[in-house]
């Protein structure tokens, strides 16, 4: 038996391109481990007997298993055991909040020094993907057991829901209302953050467990949710996602240059805007920017503006630093990246050059009164702080509400008065029998991770009722 | 009858004049009172257009005082103003104005008496003269004009418009000034915001060059359209940024006014041969009165007009020269002065008329482009052959030979808007150059129907957009390896000369290039 | 609506000297009627109190934003009324005057036809008022320091005065000492007083000042910035002497063997490579000459002399030219005058001739200080026994110099009277006309007149060797027309004294370029105006003192230099220049950068500058004046001057020049 | 990927396509469009259904060319097949029985009108039909509105037809000489819809019309295709596309169309030197050359 290592509590960094470099370029921001990092980075964990680790992850992957893997150098080893859990572990790796999940419960993060646990992750995850045949010989064989089960849309929640059904033997079929599988991981987070050719290729894998996914299928629109019940389905997952955009509602707000957060990363992302005229969507970007709001979608539409050409890009943000809900790196590399941060402020209407298009913004000054309900201190706007700012494009990045067109068009769904499908959290069942939900449309805005998490627990659940073992009661 | 009282417009320098005129008043000099002195920090402030403008409005005479030389105020504003009072006096000569009525005179402060002496001089030389006959003729009509905006939008088919932005696609003004969209004039036209419409300086960016037209899917007249909403425009006073402060349409108006006999054929000597008895007419234009404006560029359209004399002679013909022809009406068609064109072709179609002219030949496309397209179009017929020189010269080159001297070089072809896609006219102009021996011609990227315009159109909203246009057409020009670009429009010459002064060009790329008319070209290299 | 115009119209009666000739009732009721007019009045007296404070009351309570006032010139009264609008809150750009006294009331006696002009000149002015746009006036700090060029008897005088007057100036000396010409004068006319006498203190005092730095033996090499905050590089020549230790103590100039002419004796005397160049010098220190130096020349192989013999160890052959950069708010430029070199008007004989001598040369030896001792001599040491004084050798002269030099003929007079008391010698004196305009000038001349000089009127023709009679052996021949007698005269003497045109320096026109200031025809500096401010270039900030302007004599010069420093005073004593208001301005959209207005401007105010890839013309509001000349010659119209854009003097011609129904 | 199983060049620049594409054909209703997609780096952009056959699997749509993605789908051939097409989306139009219906519709207007009008009679309303072209040349599908309306007028630009050239002028006619109309429909151009409703205006004539703004998802996703209706933000892709033409803001919404105006020429010029023959085949550019 080896040594007992002595404690490390030094994380391996990991590569980055620096932000001069990287605040033109849509190339993946970093650059992940080499084999000698994440032997390094590896080595690093102790083992302990309580891994508080495999309680913070909402799959429950093994992970003191794949981390022991990897320092054994069984890669094959350690991409079964994340693949076992999570079908997505390239884009966990990514976009997972770490720090407040299993690297929170490290046993070493008391010390201030967890384990680069998503980093390991998206380390095993890539190597996997670079050997496409350790994948094939893992393949498990899967027997049909005759059930079929809908899927409606194929972001987070559904890849996991349909990859967990499917291995255990049901017939999976995802409809996906835009042009390519994926969700927000496609049109939201951008390629810098998230490669598509890694959520391409996680899609393959889920695709490649037999489940089909049928694309340009709005459900509600090309179906109803009851008539896939009625032709075939003996469930059906709603995981749409929260799609519809959230404005600040102030006058001016329909001049041209002015984005919903969703069109402006849609367009760059999915429609790849940033490669025109190449590709043929286009986007403008004009050098003074005004970002609103301060969660991650706010930090991916900054640092969008910035790769698209602006020269100056503000995040506004009616709170103060304490109170903004991005994550802390993201935060961090906007900073880095030069986008500004213009705190404590709030805008009251745009203003426009008379050809339609913005030209400024007027914002008013904030200052933090007592808490409010959602226990952050509620803004206050400063009499007579008004000033206008030169924008040329304007980016509401305010979260968004539940898309109607799946509670509107489906009978018997209970909804809640955010407009979210009420939902089961534990079995993510919904008010209408073999109808199960789980993702945004459930909870509204929230992490990839929880989404699949809830996937997770709908797709154990789904296979409860439809083994019978549990009624709807 | 009350005597002829002339009104006087005095433009007074600050310093020297308009204190004499004080001086004149504090010591009771008496004058007469038909003078307005309108005070001026300098007379090099008072520009060409100020004159002609006050000529315009029917004052009987201008005089513009400053200090003497030496006691400018400003080191030598006064000997600037000199240099255009003589450059506008060379102008109004021409058109026949008594050059009494147009003076420059150095008064110091201390003049009182002599200012006031000046007055009554110039009062009494004027009542010898009679009244400025612009007095009559002013335009007063503030009447709309009889089309609106929807019948525009009709008969320009600019109604049909689907929005699709083709002719932005091809726009050359679009290409540098992006704010500019024909579509986006359209539609503003079409949401009846006639205001902002009509005082939209864009509406003036429209070269008329009809690139426009080779794409749009509806046939929208763009150009006419434009011309028309102009014409509102015109109406409610608007003008774009007229360039050269506006003094060439002025002139336009002052000749379309005109009862003068214009004194325009000053340069014609002995060595062409012209007859009062042929039945061709050479439409002479606007030359005679550009080259005074633009000899600042050390430009001289005459000669283009000399160079066609010369070919024509060369091939037996001895046309016509009408001595009172007047400008074509072009640039105030497409300006929005309807009335100013009117008058204009009225005026030479009944002097035509009269001449009993058979056939006309020009050697501007405009002028060509008017007479052919807008004369009939507004109801003045004529009923004579138009031939463009190149046409006519290529026509005759089947009978008769031109004797044509070698000629080792390289030259590109700018397709004037106006001859090209106007009217049509590729060929006759490519024939001409390829007649002369040794002459290699390299086409440029964009050329015959696909040409770029020049950048600048009827002498209005001349802006960094257009000098961008003409950089990127001269140095489309270079990248042939030409060593001249030929041309067959005196305007294109004088736009891309303008744009080679340019001081700003010497950080940025290289634009010189000899600019040559096709006519001078030919003409020179005769035997 | 905030873009809506409200005009106001006051016309005043001025007494009668309005109403007399104009009806003002009727051209208030008139005025009333115009567009845009809300209000219309007539008053007695508007620049009375009562008379301001009704458009005042109109601006507070009628919210007027546009005020004409019809009355006297607006030469008199625009900015008693501009202040007016400003009180009451209104731009003071916003406002018209018509003058309807000077150039209506006064000047015509019918009353009819007065009233009609009146009325013409209201509506014009009232259709101009409605294109007038505010305007702001800007101030710019002002940089309290001053910088001097040229440490003669001019700039000397102007450093003091501003020095006294408690400001930092530079003193910029091209030479290694100030002084300039004065200092080599012996006496100066009419009072004969010692020029050294009265020079040295003052020469002293700028040495000694703490408000003076005195950067002798430099150069300006650049200029930028604008009135009130100019940037200057001075070269700093190296003297190879640390100013700091040198004591002036004179030994070196003991033992350094290199001898050389003395530019300071005109050639008369002799320096060695280190030297003083005079006694007296400010600062007194030495200086190497590094062409004659044979320790530099040789590369430190040889000599060395100096290093070895100074006690103080200032010597420094390491030194090197310094560039200083100083920030001021005002320049004065004192760099003087040279003097024709006679040698180009070869009939005259100098260069030729060794006893033909310039004016210059006679001062230095008539000097007590001087190489001779004060002793008048010929190049072989006798005495002459008589001298010929030429007078406008080049001035006056179509061929050389038209202008008249000023003071030759003063110094000619004064140098006759040395001759005669000193040595005794016939003087002639060969003029053109005597020019002797100054305070006990002509006193002067009737002086040396009666001390028994010979006064010829004619133009020196010739100076020969060539003698035709015996009398003349030996000596030179002076010939010339006496055009009072008019017959030829031939006149020899033992010594010719010419007096050489005073020229500007050879560095004239570098320097005008490099401080952006004009010259005259005759090469020196142009004043604003010729008789009112003699002291002032036409670049806003820099002032002229001295002969670098036109020849003057001493007094002159002095009064000059303190003129100029009064005027570096008024600029620095504010603290702050304000801009024109009414300049001009580029629209962006329409500039191609063609340069026109950079070649046409006086002022050096517009420039084509690179921005943002591409050329652009530029104003700078420091040195615009408003004259307009390069808006009218701007060929797309991107040059407009504000409050006399085209719009709205095409508005004036337009209500003016039409004759309304007869 | 859907195939095109047919194509046809009604006028110069307007063309037909009939699409594979069953399942969209079984639940579509009038009113409602689809977003195409016509290759891998193509944008998503809406066209309105013209028509579609449940048993045979098809849609039909028909549509102008205005920029590169329909010069793109323009250049497909029968055989040839579409990248993408999701739908049906937007509101059917609310198909009720109001009585007598004027149908106004010019371009690409006709197209959602034909399915629209058959609806309309099949709940028992009268349909009187206006269509509008610029010139006899650019004038199709004739035959159908007559075939399924009550009575058709065709209102030619030229004047070449009768003396109205506008169909605002048709329309004042036809409503003043006393005819009664319960609701407009109005579908094509937006410069024919504006005038179509500020000829209904005084009758107080509730007029509805279709718009296309610029569009992505068409889910509702992404807001990029907001109109503003009576002082509300509508989305059109979900909302509409059919709306109160009397309560539209026309100004804005014209002004959101040329929002990539740049780009939309950027876009065209680049891609047309290589195309520039095939595209004149197809709208058959005719020799004009400065007549006007």
């Amino acid at each position: 038996m080896a040594e007992k290592p002595k404690l490390n509590l030094n994380r391996v960094p990991i590569p980055k391109q620096t932000p001069e470099v990287r605040r033109r370029n849509f190339n993946e921001v970093a650059l992940g481990y080499t084999d000698e990092q994440a032997l390094e980075e590896a080595s690093r964990c102790i083992d302990c007997k309580k891994a508080g680790c495999k309680d913070g992850c909402p799959v429950n992957i093994d992970i003191p298993e794949f981390i022991k893997a990897i320092r054994a150098g069984d890669m094959p080893e350690a991409a079964r055991i994340l693949k076992s859990k999570n079908s997505l572990p390239g884009i966990c790796g990514r976009v997972c909040p770490q720090e407040t999940q299993c690297e929170m419960t490290c046993n070493l993060a008391k010390k201030g020094g967890p384990i680069a646990i998503g980093r390991l992750e998206r380390y095993v995850a890539d190597w996997e993907r670079d050997h496409p045949e350790i994948a094939e010989q893992q393949k498990e064989r899967i027997r049909f057991n005759g059930k079929k089960v809908a899927v409606v849309g194929s972001g987070p929640a559904g890849l996991t829901c349909a990859a967990d059904l499917a291995k255990l033997g049901y017939e999976v079929i995802i409809f996906e209302a835009l042009h390519v599988a994926g969700g927000v991981l496609m049109y939201g987070i951008p390629e810098f953050r998230l490669p598509k050719v890694i959520v391409q290729s996680e899609v393959d894998y889920v695709k490649s467990l037999g489940v089909e996914i049928k694309l340009n299928h709005v459900i509600g629109k090309i179906a109803t949710v009851d008539e896939l019940l009625e032709n075939g389905f003996d469930a059906v997952f709603l995981s749409p996602g929260a799609g519809a955009p959230v404005f600040l509602n102030i006058p001016g707000e329909n001049l041209s240059g002015i984005y919903s957060a969703n069109e402006f990363l849609t367009r760059t992302n999915l429609m790849k805007a940033y490669l025109f005229p190449e590709y043929d969507t286009p986007i403008q970007v004009g050098k003074r920017v005004a970002v609103f709001g301060a969660g991650n979608v706010a930090m991916d539409a900054s640092r969008c503006a910035l790769r698209l050409g602006a020269e100056e890009v503000y995040i506004i943000y009616r709170r103060s630093k304490v109170e903004m809900p991005a994550r802390l790196e993201e935060r961090e590399n906007a900073e880095e990246e030069g986008v500004i941060f213009k705190l404590l402020t709030n805008p009251s209407r745009f203003l426009g050059d008379g050809r339609g298009r913005v030209r400024a913004v007027e914002l008013h000054e904030m200052e933090l009164g007592e808490p409010d309900e959602s226990g952050r201190p509620r803004p206050i706007r400063k009499p007579g702080s008004e000033f206008i700012m030169e924008i040329d494009t304007a980016i509401p990045a305010l979260g968004t509400r539940p898309n109607p067109i799946i509670p509107s068009t489906t009978k018997g769904l209970e909804l809640t008065k955010w407009g979210t499908i009420l939902t089961d959290e534990a079995s993510g069942r919904t008010s209408k029998e073999r109808v199960w939900c789980g993702g945004d449309m459930a909870t509204g805005a929230a992490t990839v991770i929880s989404a699949m998490g809830a996937a997770r627990r709908a797709a154990t659940d789904i296979d409860k009722y439809l083994r019978g073992s549990t009624e709807w009661s | 009858m009350a005597e002829f009282e002339p009104r006087i417009i005095v433009f007074a320098c600050n310093w020297c004049t308009y204190a004499a005129a004080d001086i004149a008043g504090t010591n009771r000099i008496q004058y007469p009172p038909n003078v307005r002195i309108i005070r001026v920090m300098c007379s090099g402030m008072v520009a060409p257009e100020h004159i002609s403008l006050a000529l315009e409005s029917g004052a009987d005479g201008v005089l513009v005082a400053g200090c003497h030389p030496g006691d400018c105020h400003y080191i030598s504003g006064n000997l600037k103003a000199e240099e255009r009072v003589q450059m506008v006096s060379k102008v109004t000569n021409m058109l026949g104005i008594e050059e009494e009525r147009v003076r420059l005179k150095w008064i110091a402060t201390s003049e009182g008496t002599i200012f006031a002496q000046t007055i009554r001089d110039m009062v009494e030389e004027l009542k010898k003269l009679g009244p400025s006959p612009f007095r009559e003729s002013r335009q007063v009509s503030q009447e709309k004009p009889a089309l609106d905006l929807e019948d525009i939008l009709q008969e320009t088919k600019a109604y049909y418009c689907l929005e699709c932005s083709k002719c932005t696609s091809i726009c050359p003004v679009a290409k540098y000034d992006s704010s500019c969209s024909p579509r986006s004039v359209i539609e503003d036209v079409a949401l009846g915001l006639e205001r902002e419409s009509t005082r939209d300086k864009k509406l003036f960016s429209c070269l008329g060059c009809y690139a426009c037209s080779l794409r749009c899917p509806t046939d929208v007249d763009f150009p006419a359209f434009v011309q028309r909403v102009r014409a509102l425009a015109f109406g409610a006073d608007e003008h774009g940024c007229p360039a050269h402060g506006g003094f060439l349409h002025s002139v336009t108006r002052l000749m379309a006014r005109s009862p003068y006999k214009q004194k325009r054929l000053g340069w014609l000597t002995k060595e062409y041969r012209v007859s009062d008895n042929s039945d061709i007419l050479y439409f002479v234009g606007c030359a005679p009165y550009f080259d005074p404006v633009f000899q600042y560029l050390e430009l001289r359209t005459l000669d283009i007009t000399e160079a066609s004399l010369k070919i024509l002679n060369h091939l037996g013909v001895e046309p016509m020269l009408l001595p009172d022809e007047k400008c074509c009406g072009h640039d105030a068609l497409w300006t929005g002065d309807t009335e100013t064109f009117q008058r204009l072709a009225e005026h030479n179609t009944r002097v035509i008329r009269e001449a009993g002219i058979k056939k006309i030949i020009f050697s501007c496309p405009e002028g060509y482009r008017t007479f052919k397209l807008d004369y009939p179009k507004y109801g003045f017929k004529l009923d004579c052959e138009l031939q463009h020189i190149s046409e006519f010269v290529a026509g005759k080159m089947g009978e008769q030979e031109l004797k044509l001297k070698e000629f080792r070089k390289k030259v590109t072809y700018q397709d004037p808007c106006r001859l090209g896609r106007h009217l049509g006219i590729y060929d006759s102009p490519r024939q001409l150059l390829q007649a002369i021996p040794g002459i290699e011609l390299a086409e440029m990227e964009k050329n015959r129907e696909y040409a770029l315009c020049c950048g600048t159109s009827a002498f209005t909203n001349c802006d960094l957009y257009s000098h961008e246009m003409r950089v990127g057409r001269l140095q489309e020009a270079k990248a042939t390896g030409a060593e001249i670009l030929v041309t067959d429009c005196p305007k294109c010459q004088i736009h891309f000369r303008c744009a080679m002064n340019n001081k700003g060009e010497e950080k940025g790329p290289d634009i010189n290039i000899e600019v040559m008319d096709l006519a001078k070209l030919v003409a020179d290299a005769l035997e | 609506m905030e873009n809506e115009k409200k005009v106001g119209v006051y016309i005043c009666h001025c007494g009668l000297n309005i109403a007399g000739t104009v009806d003002v009732a009727e051209l208030a009721k008139y005025a009333a009627t115009l567009p845009n007019v809300v209000i219309s009045r007539d008053y007695r007296y508007m620049c009375s109190d009562p008379g301001q404070d009704l458009i005042k009351n109109d601006i507070k309570e009628l919210g007027l934003n546009r005020v004409v006032v019809a009355s006297c010139s607006p030469r008199m009264h625009e900015l008693t009324f501009r202040k007016a609008c400003q009180s009451a809150g209104l731009n003071p750009y916003l406002y018209e005057q018509a003058n309807i006294r000077e150039h209506c009331s006064w000047v015509h006696a019918d009353k009819k036809q007065g009233t009609k002009k009146a009325k013409d000149l209201v509506r014009a002015a009232v259709q101009r008022v409605c294109y007038h746009e505010p305007l702001e006036v800007k101030e710019i700090p002002v940089n309290p320091n001053t910088l001097v060029v040229g440490g003669g008897i001019a700039g000397i005088e102007a450093a003091l005065k501003l020095a006294n007057g408690g400001h930092k100036v530079y003193l910029v000396e091209k030479e290694p000492s100030i002084g300039g010409h004065m200092i080599q004068l012996d006496t100066t006319f009419p009072t004969l007083d010692c020029s050294e006498c009265i020079m040295t203190p003052k020469m002293s005092e700028v040495g000694h000042h703490p408000n003076i730095e005195l950067l002798a033996y430099s150069e300006v090499e650049e200029v930028s910035g604008s009135v009130g905050n100019f940037k200057v590089k001075v070269k700093k020549k190296a003297r190879y002497v640390d100013e700091g230790k040198c004591i002036g103590c004179g030994i070196c100039e003991q033992k350094c063997p290199w001898k050389v002419p003395s530019e300071f004796e005109m050639g008369l005397g002799k320096r060695v490579a280190i030297y003083i160049p005079f006694a007296q010098a400010i600062p007194n220190v030495a200086t190497i000459d590094k062409d004659h130096c044979v320790y530099i020349q040789s590369g430190g192989k040889k000599c060395g002399a100096c290093i070895k013999f100074c006690e103080a160890g200032a010597i420094d052959f390491d030194q090197t030219d310094q560039i200083i950069e100083l920030e001021v708010g005002a320049i004065i430029l004192a760099t003087g005058y040279d003097l024709l070199d006679p040698s180009q008007i070869p009939q005259y004989g100098y260069g030729r001739y060794d006893n033909v001598i310039t004016a210059l040369e006679f001062e230095r030896m008539t000097c007590a200080a001087g190489p001779s001792s004060g002793k008048i001599q010929l190049k072989d040491g006798r005495v002459p026994q008589s001298a010929a004084i030429i007078h406008c050798v080049g001035s006056r002269d179509k061929n050389y110099r038209e202008y008249c030099s000023k003071i030759c003929c003063m110094y000619a007079l004064k140098h006759a009277h040395h001759l005669r008391e000193k040595i005794n010698a016939d003087v002639y004196e060969m003029y053109i006309d005597m020019r002797c305009t100054g305070d006990g000038y002509e006193e002067f001349y009737e002086r040396v007149s009666a001390e028994g000089v010979v006064f010829i009127k004619g133009k020196v023709a010739e100076v020969t060797d060539r003698a035709i009679t015996e009398e003349e052996k030996g000596k030179l021949v002076v010939v010339a027309e006496d055009t009072l007698l008019g017959r030829l005269v031939r006149i020899p003497v033992d010594m010719v004294i010419l007096c050489p045109a005073m020229i500007p320096r050879a560095d004239a026109g570098e320097v005008a370029r490099m401080f952006s200031i004009t010259q005259k025809a005759t090469g020196f500096f142009l004043e604003r105006h010729a008789k009112l401010e003699p002291q002032v270039s036409a670049m806003d900030g820099i002032f002229l003192a001295g002969c670098c302007q036109c020849p003057k004599d001493i007094p002159d010069s002095v009064s000059h230099g303190r003129a100029a420093a009064a005027a570096a005073l008024e600029i620095i004593d504010r603290g702050s220049v304000v801009t024109e208001a009414a300049i001009a301005c580029v629209d962006k959209t329409l500039c191609h950068g063609c340069g026109i207005c950079e070649d046409i401007c006086e002022f050096r105010a517009a420039k084509v500058i690179l921005k943002g890839g591409r050329m652009i013309s530029t104003v700078n509001e420091a040195l615009c004046k408003g004259c307009g000349v390069c808006a009218v010659a701007c060929p797309s119209g991107a040059m407009s001057i504000k409050h006399f854009t085209r719009d709205e003097l095409s508005t004036m011609v337009k209500a003016l020049a039409p004759v309304e129904n007869g | 990927m859907c195939k095109i199983v047919k194509k046809e060049i009604l006028v110069p620049n307007t063309i037909y396509l009939k699409v594979e594409a069953a399942e969209i054909a079984r639940k579509a209703k009038p009113g409602q469009f689809v977003i195409l997609r016509v290759d891998e780096v193509g944008e998503r952009f809406p066209l309105s259904l013209a028509g579609w056959d449940e048993d045979r699997g098809t849609l039909e749509i028909l549509f102008l060319i205005m920029g590169k993605s329909t010069m793109k789908l323009s250049a497909l051939d029968e055989g040839d097949c579409i990248r993408d097409i999701v739908g049906p989306l937007g509101r059917p139009t609310e198909i009720e029985s109001y009585g007598n219906i004027l149908s106004v519709c010019s371009t690409f207007g006709i197209g959602p009108m034909v399915p629209m009008i058959k609806a309309l009679k099949e709940k028992g309303n009268k349909v009187v039909t206006a269509m509008e072209a610029r010139d006899k040349a650019s004038l199709f599908w004739e035959d159908r509105l007559k075939s399924v309306s009550d009575e058709t007028y065709v209102v030619l630009g030229d004047g070449s037809l009768g003396k109205h050239r506008r169909v605002r002028e048709f329309i004042t006619e036809y409503l003043e000489s006393g005819n009664k109309v319960d609701r407009v429909f109005a579908f094509g151009r937006i410069f024919m819809m504006m005038d179509c409703c500020r000829a209904t205006k005084p009758f107080d004539i509730k007029t509805i019309v279709g718009l296309t703004p610029i569009m992505v998802d068409g889910t509702g996703m992404c807001g990029c295709c907001r109109v503003s209706v009576g002082g509300e933000t509508k989305f059109t892709c979900v909302d509409g596309p059919e709306f109160d033409g009397h309560l539209v803001d026309w100004e804005l919404l014209i002004k959101r169309k040329r929002a990539y105006l740049r780009e939309e020429a950027q876009a065209f010029n680049l891609w047309q030197p290589d195309n520039l023959r095939r595209i004149a085949e197809l709208s058959e550019l005719p020799e004009r050359i400065s007549v006007m």
